[in-house]
């Protein structure tokens, strides 16, 4: 199973997930990106590149199958204005022992970071907005997957 | 070719996209990314630091010396700040 | 936060892990085992030392907690008799950014699996049960931990 | 001292625990499991292979050459499956 959705509205990461549990396997493996108040931050806001975005999670799925004996894997990003606390991606791999879906759920987050095609703008308490820097940890981050 | 905008490279052209008549002189994306920067003075805020640049042709990721070949959309952003 | 339940009823990973969305942390890892037909099983049934248990999960979480910069953890495990395709464990681990929480939660359910007393005996379809046998690979995915 | 088994140990010597007064000259954890085996045929079964066993003492993982000390409670088992 190979799952990639592009949400604009609310996302639960337990309904993102509940397919993986049922392929037989014997791990299970999430990830979940959430809002924080970073610096008074009030939402956040992601911008992506429709077309492009859902081809490349699925081709990052399909690296991470190519790599890891895995029974599925979901990766589901939430776009538009997303409020504080709020999940903003869930990535998923579901695998008969634990040691493959642990890695691939780490690649699957760590090459979204760098790979896939979405731009966070920062809204401030104060009206302020801005867009957020790419960091260069998660250059490195994605490196150690080459 | 169509050209698409995304994120502050967007708000610094003020649009997401436009139709342009690639030059036949402009090989890489490089190139027409030059030629594209003298649209305007807002294009040529937008595209004035190549390094904080990020391409892809055709929807698929490329560095600034690909061969336009036969392609049909250039898209230009900042690089990704996803999940 | 820092939380550990052994349940003799059934388990749900979001219940288990709702805790730790609301923390202020930016990512959330987890990890759920689940029984799998491994070879005709039809159960497993777990058994553990009361008290011990407890203790020896509530140790991992300090361990991880001291290793990492972790806004929560949570350990949940089932015992009892554990019908196929249910959750067994549930493992997470709530941190500002993400390599925190990912290591964090591999750490867990490695040591879990060696340090915790349990023991897990597999019922079959033809009646029998029969005691599960620790893997040596257990003991080396837990030794990358020291 | 208290002695408790699980699993496997449990039941070949068909007790979960038992009260056992420890010799004077067991200062081991080894030691006392040695003295234990000759209770009966069930105990000398379940723990003849040492390699193949566990202990907590006081619910305190430890190796077969801790010294008992103080300890209320010793625990046998065989290596934990969890997870």
């Amino acid at each position: 199973m190979k799952h990639v959705r592009i949400s604009s509205a609310a996302i639960r990461p337990d309904q993102e997930l509940a397919a993986l549990e049922g392929l037989g396997g014997g791990a299970l493996a999430s990830f979940t990106g959430i809002v924080r108040d970073d610096g008074g931050v009030t939402a956040i806001e992601l911008e992506h590149y429709p077309g492009m975005t859902e081809a490349s999670l699925y081709r990052l799925i399909e690296a991470a199958t190519a790599r890891w004996a895995l029974l599925g894997a979901v990766i589901t990003h939430r776009v538009g204005i997303i409020p504080l606390g709020a999940p903003v991606v869930v990535v998923g791999a579901a695998s008969l022992h634990r040691a493959e879906a642990l890695e691939a759920t780490a690649f699957l987050i760590d090459r979204l970071k760098t790979d896939a095609p979405f731009w966070k703008r920062a809204h401030y308490a104060d009206g302020t907005a801005q867009w957020v820097e790419a960091k260069a940890s998660d250059e490195v981050r994605a490196e150690r997957w080459v | 070719m169509k050209l698409v905008y995304f994120a502050s490279v967007r708000e610094a052209i003020g649009l997401s996209s436009e139709e342009y008549d690639v030059p036949q002189d402009a090989c890489t994306v490089g190139d027409l990314v030059a030629r594209i920067s003298a649209r305007s003075q807002a294009h040529a805020c937008a595209l004035q630091d190549l390094s904080r640049l990020r391409f892809a042709l055709d929807q698929n990721m490329v560095a600034g010396d690909t061969l336009l070949g036969t392609a049909q959309e250039l898209a230009i952003f900042p690089p990704v700040t996803g999940g």
